[in-house]
């Protein structure tokens, strides 16, 4: 096996008194699809916002395609191919669906402002090829008709996917997931596996996913991170997570400390 | 190929030019007004990009008019005159200096933009107040500037096609930019930074970016406004003129162009209009000493206004329109 | 070395003024996290409350300037103060509430200029003499205490700072021991969570205006004792660098508010007596400047983490 | 809004046009709200005042006169629009005003330009006069007044001198420079240079350090507003030394809120309301009169005397006419003004004695002319 797409080795981070995520490790190798699961408060989302950039890790390293991505900003580590969805969606909420995905294009542009305020004919070329790969995306995720609506304006199933739409769209190696199941019925669910398994297959990325739901996670994860108390205290494949007693111990609470 | 957008621009400039010959007629008093309108128009749409597309909050844009003012000033002062036989002639050293004004103007916006960027909201406010407030205190011991005495003796080369080729150039940068793929950076900075940042764009770049760009314009308003009142004073570039054009911005709807195009005229002819008001005998007395005590009626407007329609009288910039590419 | 001393204790006197103003900003920034421009001419209304209501009070208390004449004028502007506070939050910015903060400043400046143009209106544009609440004079300083004989300290000056220093104690108090001051730290700390625990945020809110008008009616008489000259601009100077001390000691924080205004006052006093009074403003606002960058939170304040 | 204002400043133009056969109009601007709008205020209730009087004496050339005023709001930027509207929109003949000489210089090119006389009541920077020949001014200007103050200061036999100024007026600076000039070429010595700001309500700071450099007497060219404060100050911080100021300093609130604090201090001025001369007695007495009990100031007074100037002028041209207005204006010579005796220039400033005035015993006390 090749050196992996994304490495944390001992990685702590502490805010004030309080150690959010401790030595922790894992690997994820190029296009593979991690799990990381734990209950609330567990740290979860503090790892996403380490390998991002928006925290800075207290400790340890955080390597991606053998580069260490710690102390950079986050649309540096952005550009480098890791993309991201937000817990509590974030999408611009003053543009339509269609400006959403194109914004996430900016990074790729070939050309600056002087070609944005001459308006030439390479300025054209290069904004309909952006158009063309928005619509393209939109269109594998059956969002084609609501182009011009307001994002605000969509079912909370279709901003979960929009978001993943438009983290697509800075064409990432790996694609961190942050509760995308969140609020979907079962049989937006069962959808959002599939397009998550495609995505894998089709974009050729690597994905970590951050859920809450078991079915979900179990059901496509190859390998599974169990965080309690920003620790990591198991991983392995779905059968061995699902019978391991420290995971069913940290879900359902400990007996007495 | 060409785009509309530049197609638009030429043609506004030649109908400029064209009006420009007609200009002379009209009264000096109303001429006054027009100039006024045009150099609000510069930058308030300019003060947009920032406050408004992007989401920052300057309150201190009459500092960056006040540089441009004045370093355009000290231009035509100093070449203006002494170019009478030799190559170029004083329209060409006003546009020259114009532009030097301008980029005097953006220098300082990217020394202070680089470090007060990183603020937000309030903080940043009073970051560009405090600006405002130490670039007027810094001309008012500026001796070669003439001090607290203030800066005379500029001719007036401003004049009605100057003034707003440079308004119909400053709306054309902003829309464009806007518009584009390129510029949609500056949205998203203002609809979420972190997004923005986890999308892969530099929210830092395209802060001060849209500050650098805004204080240019400022800039050239500023030398305009000094080659037509041919007088400037420290006084005249303070926190209420920087409040005034922050208020065009609001008035207009915040990132609506149209809009704040619409508010700065309105805003520039108000004043003059109860100054009429005013003088009419036949309204009752009551009204006319209403008229009179305009600030008092600017104030009472703008608590109105903001109660009733705060996104101002044309509305907000919204994700339905101009998602096509054009 | 007389001299320097001189100016720290004119630095304070001034800087007090200063901190009594800064706590009305900091207090309803923490409630509403946004910057009541109006609060400066609050400011200005306790003087000219002093003004008109000033003689009155005096009268009560026999002929002629007493302590216990400047007292109930003090107690006068405050309540009053606190009442117009009140309301300008009930008409004008409680109708806001769930607006950006940009609209709320914008009405807030739209107020300020009211006030002061109103106020040119109606008590005239002119300087006007404020009424001597009490007999100001320089205190006799023994020759035997050595050098220190050499320094100048007023009654007012005195007077100003213990006043000062008595109403931080009382506000202390009620920001920590009271029920309401509890409501007012819940309401700064999480206004949802709060109104859940069945606190009432609109009355609290009103206390919180109530309180900081107050203080800064109490910062228009106190200056107008030490400076009997008012006219309806005076709140414009006061109000900024208030708001800039307000800024540098941690916006949101009471005692930064103090802090920052001492410390403004004394950097004031420096600045004019060893550098030039032109630079004063320009280095004030250096300094607030140099501060958010290194620190943005201001000297004593906490930073708030994003959530992501 | 811009249509119903063009169409409806049209209609009223027609409607005064039938009127204005029979009166002459005169264009006024100054600051009548905003921050310099005390001196504003007053200078137009002079003018004010004296048109009324004309008026009432039968007017100019067999018309009443029409004093059109305009409130710059003391902001940076009207004049210009002002005078433009009063000389294109009212027509006026001239134009009064402003006491700020940063006002006045924007507004000066413009009448120049349009050959509409202009006088300033009470703008003492050299450089107003200077922008053409269209541009007068009745006060003394700052070298004039700074030299006498020096001249008073030496025969008072005093030789260590500190200097108090406002920087945001030109006019203190301007004092303060020829008092300067004037003190130390006769072997004066300059012991401690300070500076403040209108608007600043605490001088201890700079007080404090002048009391450590022990002058004879401190030289405070500032506005009433101030100095008032600063006497006050100074005394409470135990300085015994007598203060010297400029015109700057008459203003009905400077002994109310100084009270005795200034007592045995010494200005220069234009006029003093306490002056027994019959003129100023019935100035004083109309003023009052009309003004609810107002006591006129030196701003007033020159307002006075600029509209009263012009008038003459007029009455001497026999014409409205621009050019002609011009000559006759620059031909005045001693006018026997509220603020004496008035001879214009070649530069067009006005040269005339100044009072000198000396604080004690709850008023004012005339102490010296000096001739120029």
């Amino acid at each position: 096996m090749n050196a992996p797409l994304l490495k944390l080795d001992n990685v702590t981070v502490q805010f004030g008194g309080l150690k959010a995520v401790g030595d922790l490790s894992f690997t994820i190798g190029e296009g593979e699809l991690i799990g990381l699961i734990g209950p609330n408060g567990a740290g979860k989302t503090t790892v996403f916002n380490l390998i991002t950039g928006v925290y800075e890790p207290t400790a340890g390293a955080i390597t991606f395609a053998n580069k260490s991505v710690v102390g950079h900003r986050p649309y540096k580590i952005t550009a480098r191919g890791i993309a991201r969805t937000f817990q509590n969606i974030r999408l611009f909420p003053s543009l339509s669906v269609f400006d959403n995905v194109r914004t996430a294009c900016n990074m790729h542009l070939r050309h600056g402002i002087s070609h944005a305020l001459a308006r030439g004919p390479k300025f054209s070329a290069e904004e309909r090829e952006i158009e063309a790969t928005v619509m393209e995306l939109l269109e594998i995720f059956s969002l084609t008709a609501e182009r011009d609506a307001a994002c605000k304006s969509l079912p909370y199933g279709d901003q979960r996917r929009l978001e993943i739409v438009r983290a697509l769209a800075t064409r990432p190696k790996l694609l961190l997931l942050d509760e995308p199941a969140a609020g979907m019925n079962p049989t937006e669910k069962a959808e959002l596996m599939k397009l998550i398994r495609f995505t894998q297959e089709k974009f050729g990325c690597a994905v970590l996913l951050v859920e809450h739901d078991m079915k979900v996670v179990m059901g496509i994860c190859q390998r599974i991170n169990v965080l309690d108390y920003g620790r990591k205290i198991a991983e392995g494949t779905p059968t061995e997570i699902r019978n391991d007693p420290k995971v069913i111990a940290a879900y359902l609470g400990k007996e007495e400390e | 190929m060409f785009e509309r957008s530049k197609i638009l621009l030429v043609a506004t400039l030649l109908t400029f030019a064209g009006l420009s010959h007609f200009a002379g007629g009209i009264s000096p008093y109303y001429f006054d007004i027009l100039i006024g309108i045009g150099i609000n128009i510069i930058l308030a749409v300019g003060l947009n990009l920032v406050n408004g597309y992007t989401g920052q909050f300057s309150l201190g844009h009459a500092g960056f008019m006040a540089v441009g003012a004045y370093a355009s000033s000290w231009l035509t002062l100093k070449y203006g005159y002494s170019m009478g036989s030799g190559t170029l002639n004083t329209t060409t050293v006003f546009v020259l200096a114009l532009l030097g004004g301008g980029l005097g103007a953006a220098l300082a916006g990217l020394i202070v933009g680089v470090p007060s960027l990183r603020l937000k909201g309030d903080y940043l406010a009073i970051v560009t107040l405090g600006v405002n407030e130490i670039s007027k205190g810094v001309l008012q011991k500026a001796e070669p500037l003439g001090a607290q005495r203030g800066l005379g003796g500029m001719e007036q080369h401003t004049n009605f096609f100057w003034t707003f080729a440079f308004a119909a150039i400053t709306i054309y940068v902003v829309l464009n930019l806007v518009g584009s793929t390129y510029g949609r950076g500056f949205l998203a900075v203002r609809d979420d930074e972190i997004a923005a940042e986890a999308m892969g764009i530099n929210t830092t770049k395209y802060k001060v970016l849209a500050f650098v760009l805004a204080a240019f314009f400022a800039g050239i308003a500023g030398g305009l406004y000094a080659h037509f009142k041919q007088f400037i004073h420290p006084e005249g570039f303070n926190f209420l003129r920087s409040v005034d054009i922050v208020v065009m911005v609001i008035l207009g709807g915040m990132g609506n162009t149209a809009g704040v195009v619409v508010a700065a005229t309105l805003l520039t002819i108000l004043p003059e209009f109860l100054r009429a008001v005013s003088r009419y005998e036949w309204l009752p007395e009551w009204l006319r000493h209403v008229a009179e005590n305009r600030m008092i009626l600017y104030s009472l407007l703008l608590i109105v206004l903001m109660l009733t329609r705060p996104q101002g009288l044309f509305g907000n910039f919204t994700g339905k329109r101009n998602s096509k590419l054009q | 070395m007389i001299e320097f001393i001189q100016q720290l204790l004119n630095g304070l006197g001034q800087g007090s003024i200063y901190a009594l103003i800064a706590l009305g900003y900091t207090m309803v920034f923490g409630v509403l996290r946004f910057i009541n421009f109006a609060h400066g001419d609050v400011f200005m209304l306790g003087a000219f409350a002093g003004f008109y209501l000033g003689p009155k009070t005096l009268r009560l208390f026999g002929e002629g300037p007493s302590y216990s004449g400047a007292f109930a004028a003090l107690v006068v502007a405050m309540v009053l103060c606190a009442v117009i506070g009140i309301v300008i939050e009930k008409l004008c910015y409680r109708p806001l509430r769930d607006r950006p903060k940009l609209t709320v400043l914008i009405t807030a400046i739209g107020v300020s200029l009211f006030l002061e143009n109103a106020g040119q209106l109606v008590f005239g544009a002119n300087p006007q003499s404020f009424p001597e609440l009490i007999v100001d004079r320089a205190l006799e300083i023994p020759e035997s205490w050595g050098a220190i004989s050499g320094l100048t300290i007023t009654v007012s000056q005195v007077l100003v700072f213990g006043v000062t220093l008595l109403l931080l104690f009382v506000l202390r108090y009620v920001v920590l021991k009271t029920k309401m001051g509890m409501a007012m730290r819940a309401l700064s700390f999480n206004p949802v969570a709060a109104s859940l625990m069945g606190i009432n945020n609109d009355v609290v809110i009103s206390f919180t205006f109530g309180l900081g008008s107050a203080l800064a009616g109490a910062a228009g008489i106190l200056t107008s004792i030490q400076q009997p000259s008012i006219d309806p601009l005076m709140g414009v100077n006061a109000g900024l660098k208030a708001f800039v001390a307000a800024v540098l000691g941690g916006i949101g924080n009471l005692p930064g508010a103090a802090l920052g205004g001492l410390l403004i006052g004394v950097i004031e006093a420096l600045v004019v007596g060893y550098v030039s009074p032109t630079y004063r403003d320009a280095i004030v606002f250096g300094v607030l400047i140099l501060i958010l960058i290194v620190k943005p939170t201001g000297l004593l304040g906490v930073s708030e983490r994003e959530k992501v | 809004m811009k249509r119903p204002l063009l169409l409806s400043t049209a209609l009223a133009l027609l409607a005064t046009a039938a009127l204005a056969q029979d009166e002459i109009k005169i264009g006024e601007f100054a600051s009548l709200t905003g921050g310099s709008a005390s001196f504003g205020q007053s200078s137009h209730k002079g003018t004010a005042l004296a048109i009324e009087e004309i008026n009432a004496a039968g007017g100019v050339l067999g018309k009443k006169l029409k004093l059109i005023a305009e409130d710059d709001q003391s902001q940076a930027g009207q004049p210009a629009t002002i005078v433009r509207k009063l000389i294109s929109q009212d027509k006026v003949v001239a134009v009064l005003g402003e006491v700020a000489s940063s006002k006045s210089l924007e507004a000066a090119p413009i009448c120049q330009q349009n050959k509409i006389p202009m006088i300033s009541p009470a703008s003492t920077n050299p450089k107003v006069t200077e922008v053409g020949d269209y541009v007068f001014r009745i006060c003394f200007i700052d070298p004039f007044q700074g030299t006498v103050m020096a001249k008073f200061a030496q025969s008072k036999g005093w030789k260590k001198v500190a200097v108090l100024t406002d920087v945001k007026q030109d006019y203190s600076v301007g004092l303060a420079e020829f008092f300067v000039k004037g003190f130390t070429a006769t072997g004066g010595e300059i012991v401690k240079d300070q500076k403040y700001s209108t608007g600043d309500k605490d001088f201890k700071a700079q007080l404090t350090s002048i009391k450590a450099a022990k002058p004879d007497a401190i030289f405070v060219p500032g506005y009433y507003g101030e100095v008032s404060l600063i006497g006050k100050q100074a005394k409470l911080l135990g300085i015994k030394v007598p203060l010297l100021g400029g015109d700057g300093w008459v203003g009905d609130s400077l002994l109310k809120v100084a009270g005795n604090s200034l007592d045995g201090s010494f200005f220069s001025c234009h006029f003093s309301a306490d002056d027994k001369a019959e003129a100023v007695q019935n100035f004083v007495k109309k003023y009052k009169a009309k003004y609810n009990g107002e006591t006129p100031d030196d701003m007033a007074a020159l307002g006075y005397d600029s509209a009263v100037i012009l008038a003459e002028a007029i009455k001497k041209a026999g014409t409205t006419d621009g050019e002609k207005l011009r000559d006759a204006l620059a031909a005045t010579k001693a006018h026997p003004g509220i603020t004496g005796s008035i001879t214009l220039d070649e530069k067009r400033n006005a040269t005339k004695p100044a009072v000198i005035l000396g604080i004690g015993g709850g008023g004012f006390q005339f102490v010296q002319t000096v001739a120029p």
